[in-house]
C-alpha cells in the first residue's frame, strides 16, 4: 500500500519537475528586457490607482466558513458510505440508513438556516429598482407613449 | 517485518510539530498566527493518535479519534477565525497584545 | 502497475528491488506525464478550437501541421519563448510558485485515475476521496496566484475562483457519495469493477438517483475546472484574465494547461464513477489486447464528456458570482443530499438492485437523446428550410 | 439560479469591516467596454459602489473637422460618426444639408435610404445581439451574429461599395441606385436570417442564465430614461413607446406598417437588461418587414437631386432629429451661407447612455456592469465623436 | 417550492434547447473563405463592381482638370500641371495619391469627367513602410488627354476610355454583366 | 532490507517537510508565508498518515486541512489587512520567553517519552484499507460520537456564521 | 543563462531559429486592441468567414500574453500614450500592426485637433495594411506579410558586428 | 404628426410639420415665460427653419422649472444643448433643444453669453441628461455652468489648453511629446 501512496509523492515532485523543465527550457532560448514600464502592473492601460492588496468582502469567508463545516461533513460521510453496503447485505441496512439519515438531516439544518437568514446569498441592492416598474404608467407626460 | 522506523520516531515529530505550535501560540502577536499554532500543536497531537493506533492492539480507535480530532480542529479554526474577525472589527486590530492593552 | 514492477523484481533477482521500483515508478510517472497528460492537455486545446469554430460556422486552426493538428505544440512552444515577465509589484516568491502548485496539484490527481483494468498508476484505497482532496491544491495556488500578483484583476479572479472551487466541492462530495454507497469502496478500480460493459450495469442507471447524481456531478466538475458556464475566475468580459492577468508566456500557459488537463480528469472521473469505466466484454484473453481495449474504451468515454464541456462552453452564458453561491447552495447541495438518501433508501429496498428499474431508466435516457436528435432537425431545418444555401 | 434576489440584512457593505473600496480601472483597453471606454469602478468585492464613466479616448473632433471640410466633404465623416450604423448618420447629415438648402429629394431615393438604413439598423442590432451575448460569456451567439452581418456587409458593399464606412447617401439623394438584382437578393436574405432570429431566441434569448443574468438587472424606470434622455431601445425598453419613424415621421417611414417593440417585462421588470435586449431583437424583425414593404413599393425615377457641386446652403440652423439603431440622434446644424458648415452639434444615444450609468451603478455587481453597458449599446465613437 | 422546480425545469429546458441549436452546427457547413491560398477563385472577382478598393488612374485619358483633386475632403491627391510652350498642351507631371491616408470615399471619381481616376477591386496593399503606399503614377511628364468631339479615335486609348465611360455610367447603374458578389454567401 | 531503509528515507523526507512547515509557521515573518507554510507541514502529515497505513485519514486531513482551513486562514488574512499590516503584525512578542517556555516544555515531554515504555506489538494491523474499518467504528462503537459530531458541526456553523454577522451588523 | 544573440551563426542554430520562427509565428496571439471602426473589421475578421483562428491566431485580453497588437482605427492623443503603456507590458518579442489609415498616419482625421497622426509616433511598427477600413482579408493579408516578416527573424545568432551597429 | 404621410421629400416635410406646429404654440409659450420671468425672456428669434425664444443666461434654469413643470407644457426631455461660437458677435450662443413626450412638442430655447467670461445657468437640475452636454459645451467652447455639480473636461484629457470648438483656437504643436501634426508624403501640408 505504501508503495501506491508513493506514486503520488512522485508525481507531486513530476508536477513541479514539469513546470520547473518548461521554465528552464524557456530561460535557455527565450528573450528577457526587463524595464520599468514593463514591469508595472496591468491595469487596463491606465497608471495604478490604489492598492489591490486590500481587505476582501466578508462574502467570500463566509461561503469558505460554510464550506469548511460540510467539507468535515462530507470526510465523515465517507467512511460511512463506503461500509454502507456491507451493512445492507448483513441486514442492518435500515439501521445504518437512519443514523445516515439523522447526521445528514441535522446538518441540512445548518444549511437551511443559513440559507433562510441570507447568509450564502450574495450582497445585492436592485430592491429600489424592483417598484420602477409598476411606476411606468404613472409616469408625468409619457402616459401617451407607455405602453399598455 | 521490523520497521527501521519506529513509533518513537513519529512520536519525536509529533512533540517537534507540538512544540512549533506552542512557540507559536506564545509568540504571535497575530491573531491568526495563533490560531495556526493551534491547529499545529492539534497536528503533533493527531500524529501521536494515529502512531498509537498503528502500534496498538486497539487499532481503528485512534484513526477515528484523530478524525473526529480533525472534525474539532476545524470547528476550532472556524470559530477561531469568526471570533478574529469579530474582533478586527471591534479594534480594528488583530494584534493579541493590543486586545489585552484594551481589556485592561 | 504494482504487479508489474514486482514481476520484473522477481525476474531480476540481481537488481535491488528498491531500485527496481524507483526507477519504474519514476518510469510510469515521467511516461504519464509526457506522454499522457501533456499531449492530451495539448491536444484538447486544439480540439477544443476546432469544436468550437465548427459550433460558431468557422473551421478553426487548420494552417499548422496536418489539419492544424500541431497548433497546440506551436502555441506551447511559441509560449515557452516568450519573455516571462514578473512584474515589480508583485510579491515575488508565491507568483513563481503559484503555477507549480497549480499543475503539481492537478498531475497528481492522475495517479488515481484507471486508464485500463491493469493500468492504473497507484489503485488507492481512498481513490475518489484522495482525487477530490488534491485538488486542495490547486484551490491555494489559485489564490496565491491571485494574490500574489497584487492586481485587482488577479486579485478578484483568485478569490473568485477559490470560493467557486471550494464551494462545488461539497456537492461534488456529494454526489459522489451515492456512488460510493452502490459499489462500497472508494478505490476507482473497485467502483470500476462494481459496473459492468453493458450499459445498463453503469452506475449512472442503478437508480433514479444516480441518474441525477450524474448530472449534478457533471455540473460540479465543470465548476471544479472552471469551465463555463462557471468560468468566472477567467470571465474575459469582465475580468480580463482573472488570476493569469499578470501572468506571461510559460507561466500562465501552464494553468491553461492545467485547465484542459482537468477537462480529461473530468471526463475521465465521469466515465469511472457512472459509465462503467474501462469495462470492456471480455472478447478475448490476450491481457495486452485487453488493456488496449480498456486503454480506448475509458479514453473514448472520458474524451466524450470532454467534448460535452466544450459544447457546453460554446453553448451557454456565464453565470454570476451570486448566482454561483445560490446554485451551489441552493439546487445543488440540497439535490444532492437527498440523492445521496434517496440511493441509500433504494439499496435498502433493492439491497440487489432492481434490472427493471436499469432498464427503464436506460429507455429515458434514450428517449431524451431521440427527443434532442428531433430538435437538432427541427433546428437545421428551420435553417435551411426557406431554399437558402446551406450555412 | 433562483428569481428572487435575497434583500435581507446588508452584511458588510458599511462599516469598517471589508469595506475598503477597491478602485478599479476597466478600460480604455478592456475586452467588454466595448471600444475605448473606461470606467472607474469603486468597488467592495463584487459589489459596486459607483462606476464612473470615463470617455473621450475616440473624441475625434468631427464637428471642429465639419467646419473644415464642407458640406459634401463631411459625408464620409458622418459615417465614421456611429461606424456600426453609418447609414442613418449619413441619412441625418443629408436631412440636415438639404433641410438648410432647401433640396428636395427623389422618392426613389428616400426608399432606397430606407432600405439602406434598415439593413444597416440590422446590422448594428446584430451586433448589439452578439457583443450582448460575448459580454454574458457565450462566445457563439457573437460568431452567429458576425456570421449574419457579413452578408449584409456583403448586400450592402454590393450597393455601394464598402462593407462599413458606406458614404452612399448624397445630399438630395443617393450616389447609385440599387443595382440590377438586388430586391431579389435582398428578399433571399431576409427570407433566411428571419428564422434565424427565432433561433438566436432558442439559442440565448430564452437561456435561464442569460435570462438570469440579465433580468430585474439595472432596471431604468421610463421616468429616469426621459430625464437623461434615453433613445431609442434604451428608451423603448423602459416602456415607453416611441419610436421616432412612427411618431415623428421622416423620410418616408409614413409608407410602411410596422410595430414598435416596447419593454413589457418579460422576466423581470420593465426596463431592465433582457428588455433591452430583446427590444433589438424584435426590431430586427421590424426591420425586415420594413425592408421588404420598400422593396416592394419601390417608385421608379432618379435617385439624386440636382445639387451644385458647390452647395452653399443659405444661412440658417436646424435641429434635425433621426432614429438610429441607437435611437434618436439629434443634429444641431448652423449654416452662414458659405461652403462649409458654420457648426455642427450631434447628440448622440450613445452618449445620453454612457451619461447614465453613474447613476445606476450602486449596488450592482461587476458582471452587470459588463451586461449593463452592453445592453445600453453604447459604442465609443458616438460618445465621442 | 413551485418556482424552485420551475427554476429547475426552465433551466434545463432551455439549456437542451440551446445546446440542440449549438449541435446542429456540426451539420451546417462552415462559412469560411480560406483567403487566400485555398480559394476557387481570387478573392478580387468576388468583390462587387462597386468596390471601392485602391485607386487607379489611367493616364491616358486623364484631362488634368483637377476635379478630383478638388474633391477629395483630405487632400490625398496632389496632381502638378504644366503649360507646355512648345506644344501648348498640357502636361501631368505629378499625379501621386497617398494611399495610406485615403478614406476609400469615392468622392474624387465622381466629378472625374473621363473615369480616369477610379476604385479598383484591389486592397492587399500591406507593406512594412509607408512611403510605398503612396501611388506615384507619373514617371515622366504626360501629356494630358483632351477629349475629342468627335469621339475617340486612337486605338490605344479608345478602349481606355470606352472603360472609364462605363465605369462612370455603370458604377451608378452596373449592367447584369457587371461581376457581382458572386461565390460568396453560400 | 532495501524496502526498510527506502522506508526511512521517505519518513524523513516526510517529517522533513511537516517540520520545516511548522517552522515556517512559527517564524516566517508574513503571515501569507505562514499559511502556506501551514500547509506544507499538513502535507507532510498527511504522508506520515500514510505511513501510519491511515489512508483514510491522511485523505480526511488533505480534504479538511489543506482544502479548508488553510483556505479558510487564507482568507481570513486577506480579510482583515493590506499586505503592509500583514508584515507588521506578524511580529512575534517575547520570543525569548516563548522559546524558554518551549524549550521547557519539549525537555520535559522528551524525557517523559524516553522515559515511559510503551506497549509495542509486534504484529500490527495489516495495510488495509482504514476507511473501512472507520465506517465500521462510525457506525458501529462510535454512533453516538458520529451523531453529536453533526450536532457540533451544526452548531459551530451557526456560531460562525451569526458571529461574523452580528459583528457587521452591530456597528451598523 | 540566456543563449538569445549569443551563438555563432551555423546551420544548428539556423536551424533552431527556423523552428523558433515557426512557431512564433504559428501563434500569433493578437491583443484585443480595436479603438475605432476598424475594431469591427477586426472582430469580423476574427469571425466565421475569414476566421484568423485558422493561422492559430487568437485574441486575447491582457498585453501579458499577446505576441501583437493589431491598432486598428482612431489612435486619438488621450489614448496615445495608453497605447504606448499597453504596448510596453507586452512582453518579448512583440509586433504591431498598424490597421487602417487612421493608424497609419491619421488619415482621414489628420484633420483633427485631437488625433495622433499614425500610431508609428508612439511605438514602432512592423506592417502597415491600408485601407478605410481594411477588409478583413487586407488584414489577413497584412498578417501573412508580418507571418513572413517573422519567419526570417534571428534569435540565437549573435549578430555580426554591422547589424550591431545597426541595431544600436 | 399625419401631416408628413403623403409627403416624398422627408425631411422637407418635418420642417413644415414643425412650422404648423410653433405657430400654435411658441408665441404662447413665450408669454407664459414671460408672465413670470418678467425681462430675462427675450423675443421669440425667427429663424428660416425654427423660432426660439431668447432667455437670460440667468434666468434659464428657472426658465427651464417652469417649462418642464407647468401641465400644460412638460417640456420632460431636453434632447439636445449645443454651444455655439460666434466671435462676430463676441458672444457663445447655447441652444437647448426640449422635447416634451407627452405633447409630442419641441420647443428651441437659445441663450447668449459672452464670449469673454462664459457663464450660464446649469439646467442639469431639472434634466440629468443636461450633466454631460453642459459638460461636453464646457470642454469644447469653454462655456462654465453655474451650479454644475461636476464641471470637468469630458472629451478631452484634463490637461489639454483650450476650447477646441472656438473659432479661434490654435491646434497645440504637440502633446505629451506627440507631434500632432504630420508631413504629407505628397509634399502637401495637410492638417490644420
Ligand atoms: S477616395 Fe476619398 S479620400 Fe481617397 S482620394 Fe478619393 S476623395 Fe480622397
Ligand atoms: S483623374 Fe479625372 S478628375 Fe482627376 S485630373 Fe484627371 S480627369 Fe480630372
Ligand atoms: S481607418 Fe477609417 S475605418 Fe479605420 S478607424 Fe480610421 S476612419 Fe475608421
Amino acid at each position: 500500500m505504501h508503495f501506491d501512496y508513493a506514486n503520488i509523492l512522485v508525481f507531486l515532485g513530476l508536477g513541479v519537475l514539469l513546470c520547473a523543465l518548461m521554465m528552464w527550457l524557456g530561460a535557455l532560448l527565450r528573450p528577457a528586457s526587463p524595464d520599468q514600464i514593463k514591469l508595472s502592473t496591468y491595469e487596463c492601460g491606465e497608471e495604478v490607482e490604489g492598492d489591490s492588496w486590500i481587505n476582501f468582502n466578508i462574502r467570500f469567508y463566509v461561503v469558505a466558513l460554510v464550506f469548511l463545516i460540510f467539507d468535515v461533513e462530507v470526510a465523515f460521510i465517507y467512511p460511512v458510505a463506503a461500509v454502507f453496503k456491507d451493512w445492507v447485505s448483513a441486514g442492518n441496512g435500515l439501521f445504518a440508513l437512519t443514523e445516515i439519515l439523522v447526521f445528514v438531516l441535522i446538518l441540512l439544518v445548518g444549511l437551511i438556516y443559513v440559507w433562510s437568514k441570507g447568509d450564502i446569498s450574495w450582497v445585492k441592492q436592485v430592491a429600489a429598482t424592483k417598484q420602477s416598474a409598476v411606476a411606468a404608467g404613472q409616469a408625468p407626460g409619457v402616459e401617451r407613449h407607455v405602453a399598455g | 517485518m521490523e520497521s527501521a522506523i519506529g513509533l518513537n520516531h513519529f512520536l519525536a515529530v509529533g512533540l517537534i510539530l507540538f512544540c512549533l505550535g506552542l512557540f507559536c501560540v506564545l509568540t504571535r502577536r497575530n491573531a491568526i498566527g495563533v490560531l495556526m499554532g493551534v491547529e499545529l500543536i492539534l497536528n503533533g497531537a493527531n500524529v501521536n493518535y494515529v502512531a498509537f493506533s498503528k502500534y496498538s492492539a486497539a487499532a481503528v480507535d485512534g484513526q477515528v479519534f484523530s478524525v473526529f480530532v480533525i472534525m474539532l480542529a476545524a470547528a476550532e479554526a472556524a470559530i477561531g477565525l469568526a471570533l478574529v474577525l469579530a474582533i478586527y472589527r471591534s479594534f480594528r486590530a488583530i494584534d493579541v497584545s493590543v486586545m489585552r492593552t484594551l481589556r485592561g | 502497475m504494482l504487479e508489474f514492477l514486482n514481476g520484473l523484481a522477481a525476474a531480476n533477482p540481481e537488481v535491488p528491488g528498491v531500485l527496481l521500483r524507483v526507477a519504474g515508478m519514476l518510469a510510469f510517472g515521467a511516461l504519464v506525464v509526457f506522454v499522457f497528460i501533456l499531449p492530451v492537455a495539448g491536444i484538447t486545446s486544439w480540439v477544443e478550437r476546432r469544436v468550437w469554430a465548427r459550433i460558431q460556422s468557422r473551421i478553426g486552426p487548420n494552417r499548422v501541421g496536418p489539419g492544424g493538428f500541431l497548433q497546440w505544440l506551436a502555441d506551447g512552444l511559441k509560449n515557452l519563448l516568450k519573455e516571462d515577465v514578473i512584474p515589480q509589484a508583485v510579491d515575488e516568491p508565491l507568483f513563481r510558485i503559484a503555477p507549480y502548485l497549480v499543475v503539481a496539484g492537478f498531475v497528481a490527481a492522475f495517479v488515481a485515475i484507471p486508464f485500463g483494468g491493469s493500468l492504473i498508476i497507484a489503485d488507492l484505497n481512498i481513490g475518489i476521496l484522495y482525487i477530490t482532496a488534491i485538488t486542495s491544491l490547486v484551490v491555494v495556488g489559485i489564490l496565491m496566484a491571485g494574490w500574489s500578483s497584487n492586481n485587482k484583476w488577479s486579485m478578484l479572479g483568485g478569490i473568485r475562483s477559490a470560493t467557486q472551487i471550494i464551494s462545488y466541492e461539497i456537492p461534488l462530495g456529494l454526489t459522489i457519495f451515492p456512488v460510493v454507497l452502490v459499489s462500497g469502496t472508494l478505490s476507482t478500480q473497485g467502483i470500476t469493477a462494481a459496473q459492468g460493459w453493458a450499459p445498463h450495469t453503469w452506475h449512472m442507471f442503478h437508480n433514479p438517483f444516480l441518474l441525477v447524481s450524474f448530472l449534478l456531478f457533471f455540473v460540479c466538475a465543470l465548476a471544479e475546472g472552471n469551465r463555463t458556464p462557471f468560468d468566472l475566475p477567467e470571465a474575459e468580459s469582465e475580468l480580463v484574465a482573472g488570476f493569469a492577468t499578470e501572468y506571461s508566456g510559460m507561466r500562465s500557459l501552464l494553468f491553461f494547461l492545467a485547465e484542459w488537463g482537468n477537462l480529461y480528469v473530468i471526463g475521465a472521473l465521469v466515465a469511472t464513477l457512472f459509465m462503467g469505466g474501462w469495462q470492456v466484454p471480455r472478447f478475448t484473453d490476450d491481457p495486452t489486447l485487453l488493456a488496449v481495449a480498456q486503454f480506448f474504451t475509458i479514453f473514448l468515454k472520458a474524451y466524450f464528456w470532454v467534448f460535452v464541456a466544450m459544447w457546453v462552453r460554446a453553448t451557454l452564458p456565464r453565470i454570476r458570482i451570486d448566482q454561483l453561491m445560490a446554485l451551489c447552495w441552493k439546487y445543488l447541495v440540497p439535490m444532492a443530499l437527498l440523492n445521496t438518501l434517496g440511493t441509500a433508501f433504494f439499496m435498502v429496498l433493492f439491497p440487489e438492485g432492481s434490472l427493471v428499474v436499469r432498464i427503464a431508466l436506460v429507455a429515458v435516457v434514450l428517449a431524451i437523446i431521440f427527443v434532442f436528435a428531433r430538435r437538432v432537425r427541427f433546428h437545421l431545418a428551420r435553417a435551411r428550410g426557406l431554399g437558402y444555401g446551406a450555412v | 439560479m433562483s428569481v428572487e434576489i435575497e434583500f435581507t440584512d446588508d452584511h458588510g457593505s458599511a462599516g469598517g469591516f471589508a469595506t475598503e473600496e477597491m478602485t478599479l480601472n476597466m478600460g480604455p483597453q478592456h475586452p467588454s467596454t466595448h471600444g475605448v471606454l473606461r470606467f472607474v469602478v469603486k468597488a467592495d468585492g463584487e459589489v459596486m459602489r459607483r462606476a464612473v464613466p470615463d470617455v473621450g479616448y475616440l473624441h475625434r473632433s468631427i464637428e471642429k473637422i465639419a467646419e473644415k471640410v464642407g458640406w459634401h466633404g463631411f459625408m464620409p465623416y458622418t459615417d465614421r460618426v456611429d461606424y456600426v450604423a453609418a447609414m442613418t448618420c449619413n441619412q441625418a447629415w443629408a436631412m440636415a444639408a438639404e433641410s438648410l438648402g432647401g433640396v428636395e429629394v427623389p422618392r426613389r431615393a428616400e426608399y432606397c435610404r430606407v432600405i439602406a438604413a434598415e439593413l444597416g439598423r440590422i446590422c448594428s442590432h446584430l451586433l448589439a445581439f452578439g457583443a450582448m451575448g460575448m459580454d454574458i460569456g457565450a462566445f457563439t451567439p457573437f460568431t452567429h451574429a458576425i456570421r449574419e452581418r457579413e452578408m449584409i456587409n456583403d448586400l450592402l458593399e454590393e450597393l455601394c461599395g464598402a462593407r462599413l464606412t458606406f458614404n452612399y447617401l448624397r445630399i438630395g439623394g443617393v450616389a447609385w441606385d440599387l443595382p440590377p438584382d438586388y430586391a431579389h437578393k435582398v428578399l433571399r436574405f431576409l427570407d433566411r436570417f428571419i428564422p434565424l432570429v427565432d433561433e438566436f431566441d432558442d439559442l440565448l434569448s430564452n437561456n435561464k442564465i442569460y435570462i438570469e443574468r440579465l433580468a430585474d438587472v439595472a432596471v431604468i424606470s421610463p421616468e429616469m430614461a426621459i430625464a437623461y434622455n434615453l433613445v431609442g431601445p434604451n428608451l423603448r425598453a423602459s416602456g415607453v413607446d416611441y419610436d421616432l419613424r412612427r411618431d415623428r415621421p421622416y423620410s418616408v417611414y409614413p409608407d410602411f406598417d410596422f410595430t414598435v417593440p416596447v419593454g413589457k417585462g418579460t422576466w423581470g421588470s420593465v426596463g431592465d437588461c433582457w428588455e433591452r435586449y430583446i427590444v433589438r431583437l424584435h426590431e430586427m424583425r421590424e426591420s425586415a418587414k420594413i425592408v421588404r414593404q420598400a422593396l416592394e413599393g419601390l417608385p421608379g425615377g432618379p435617385v439624386i437631386a440636382k445639387v451644385r457641386r458647390n452647395f452653399k446652403p443659405p444661412a440658417g440652423e436646424v435641429h434635425i432629429r433621426v432614429e438610429t439603431p441607437r435611437g434618436d440622434q439629434s443634429w444641431y446644424v448652423v449654416s452662414d451661407g458659405s461652403e462649409r458648415p458654420y457648426r455642427v452639434h450631434i447628440r448622440t444615444g450613445s452618449f445620453s447612455a454612457m451619461s447614465i450609468i453613474e447613476s445606476l451603478s450602486n449596488g450592482l455587481m461587476i458582471a452587470d456592469l459588463v451586461a449593463l453597458i452592453a445592453s445600453l449599446d453604447v459604442v465609443a465613437p458616438e460618445v465621442d465623436r | 417550492m413551485r418556482e424552485y422546480v420551475a427554476n429547475v425545469v426552465q433551466a434545463a429546458t432551455s439549456i437542451f434547447d440551446g445546446l440542440s441549436v449549438t449541435f446542429s452546427h456540426f451539420f451546417r457547413e462552415p462559412y469560411t473563405i480560406q483567403y487566400p491560398d485555398r480559394m476557387p477563385i481570387p478573392v478580387q472577382d468576388t468583390l462587387p463592381y462597386r468596390y471601392r478598393g485602391f485607386l487607379d488612374v489611367d493616364l491616358e485619358i486623364c484631362t488634368g482638370c483637377l476635379a478630383c483633386q478638388r474633391a477629395c475632403p483630405i487632400d490625398c491627391i496632389l496632381i502638378e500641371t504644366r503649360k507646355d510652350k512648345e506644344t501648348k498642351s498640357m502636361l501631368i507631371e505629378t499625379f501621386d495619391i497617398d494611399l495610406a491616408k485615403c478614406m476609400y470615399c469615392g468622392l474624387c471619381t465622381e466629378p472625374c469627367p473621363t473615369g480616369s481616376i477610379h476604385h479598383t477591386r484591389e486592397f492587399e496593399g500591406a507593406d512594412f513602410s509607408l512611403e510605398s503606399m503612396v501611388r506615384r503614377f507619373i514617371k515622366e511628364p504626360v501629356t494630358a488627354y483632351k477629349p475629342k468631339k468627335k469621339g475617340e479615335d486612337d486605338p490605344v486609348v479608345a478602349p481606355i476610355l470606352e472603360r472609364g465611360k462605363r465605369y462612370i455610367a455603370e458604377f451608378a447603374d452596373p449592367k447584369d454583366d457587371a461581376p457581382a458578389a458572386a461565390g460568396k454567401g453560400g | 532490507m532495501e524496502g526498510l531503509s527506502a522506508e526511512v528515507v521517505v519518513f524523513f523526507f516526510l517529517a522533513g517537510v511537516a517540520v520545516v512547515g511548522a517552522c515556517g509557521v512559527a517564524f516566517a515573518t508574513h503571515i501569507v508565508y505562514s499559511a502556506l507554510s501551514l500547509m506544507l507541514s499538513f502535507l507532510g502529515v498527511a504522508g506520515l498518515y500514510v505511513m501510519l497505513d491511515a489512508d483514510f485519514v491522511a485523505g480526511v486531513q488533505l480534504l479538511v486541512y489543506v482544502g479548508g482551513v488553510v483556505v479558510l486562514t487564507l482568507f481570513a488574512v486577506m480579510l482583515t489587512q493590506g499586505i503592509r499590516d500583514v508584515k507588521v503584525s506578524n511580529r512575534s512578542a517575547g520570543r525569548g520567553f516563548g522559546l524558554l517556555t518551549v524549550v521547557a516544555v519539549f525537555a520535559l515531554l522528551w524525557r517523559s517519552f524516553q522515559a515511559a515504555q510503551w506497549h509495542r506489538p509486534v504484529e500490527y494491523l495489516a495495510a488495509e484499507s482504514s476507511t473501512a474499518a472507520v465506517g465500521n467504528a462510525l457506525l458501529g462503537r462510535y454512533v453516538l460520537p458520529f451523531e453529536v459530531a453533526s450536532l457540533v458541526l451544526l452548531a459551530v456553523l451557526v456560531g460562525a456564521v451569526v458571529l461574523t454577522r452580528k459583528e457587521t451588523a452591530e456597528s451598523e | 543563462m540566456s543563449l538569445v544573440n549569443s551563438v555563432p551563426e551555423m546551420v544548428l542554430t539556423t536551424k533552431v531559429d527556423q523552428l523558433l520562427n515557426w512557431t512564433r509565428k504559428s501563434s500569433l496571439w493578437y491583443m484585443l486592441f480595436g479603438l475605432a471602426c476598424c475594431a469591427i473589421e477586426l472582430m469580423q475578421t476574427g469571425g466565421p468567414r475569414a476566421d484568423l483562428d485558422r493561422f492559430g491566431m487568437a485574441p486575447r485580453a491582457t498585453p501579458r500574453t499577446s505576441d501583437l497588437m493589431i491598432v486598428a482605427g482612431t489612435l486619438t492623443l488621450k489614448m496615445a500614450l495608453r497605447t504606448k503603456l499597453l504596448y510596453e507590458q507586452m512582453p518579448e518579442p512583440k509586433y504591431v500592426v498598424s490597421m487602417g489609415s487612421c493608424s497609419n498616419c491619421g488619415g482621414l482625421f489628420q484633420l483633427a485637433y485631437s488625433v495622433c497622426d499614425g500610431v508609428d509616433k508612439v511605438i514602432p511598427v512592423d506592417v502597415y495594411v491600408p485601407g478605410c477600413p481594411p477588409r478583413p482579408e487586407a488584414l489577413t493579408d497584412g498578417l501573412i506579410l508580418l507571418q513572413k516578416k517573422m519567419s526570417e527573424e534571428k534569435w540565437l545568432v549573435r549578430p555580426s558586428a554591422e547589424e550591431a551597429a545597426l541595431l544600436s | 404628426m399625419a401631416g408628413a404621410a403623403e409627403c416624398g421629400g422627408g425631411s422637407v416635410a418635418l420642417v413644415e410639420l414643425s412650422r404648423v406646429e410653433r405657430d400654435m404654440e411658441i408665441a404662447a409659450i413665450r408669454r407664459l415665460l414671460h408672465d413670470k420671468l418678467g425681462a430675462a425672456v427675450g423675443v421669440v428669434e425667427e429663424g428660416p427653419h425654427y423660432e426660439s425664444i431668447r432667455i437670460d443666461d440667468d434666468a434659464v434654469e428657472r426658465a427651464a422649472m417652469l417649462l418642464r413643470d407647468t401641465p400644460e407644457l412638460r417640456f420632460d426631455c431636453l434632447s439636445n444643448l449645443s454651444g455655439c461660437d460666434y466671435p462676430g458677435r463676441g458672444a457663445i450662443d447655447i441652444v437647448y433643444d426640449l422635447y416634451s413626450y407627452e405633447f409630442d412638442r419641441s420647443l428651441v430655447l437659445r441663450v447668449s453669453t459672452r464670449r469673454g467670461d462664459p457663464l450660464v445657468d446649469s439646467v442639469e437640475r431639472v434634466w440629468p441628461a443636461a450633466n454631460w452636454l453642459e459638460r461636453e459645451v464646457f470642454d469644447l467652447l469653454g462655456v462654465r455652468f453655474r451650479g454644475h455639480s461636476d464641471l470637468r473636461r469630458i472629451l478631452l484629457p484634463e490637461d489639454w489648453v483650450g476650447h477646441p470648438l472656438r473659432k479661434d483656437y490654435v491646434e497645440p504643436e504637440q502633446y505629451h511629446g506627440i507631434s500632432t501634426v504630420r508631413e504629407s508624403m505628397l509634399g502637401i501640408r495637410s492638417g490644420s
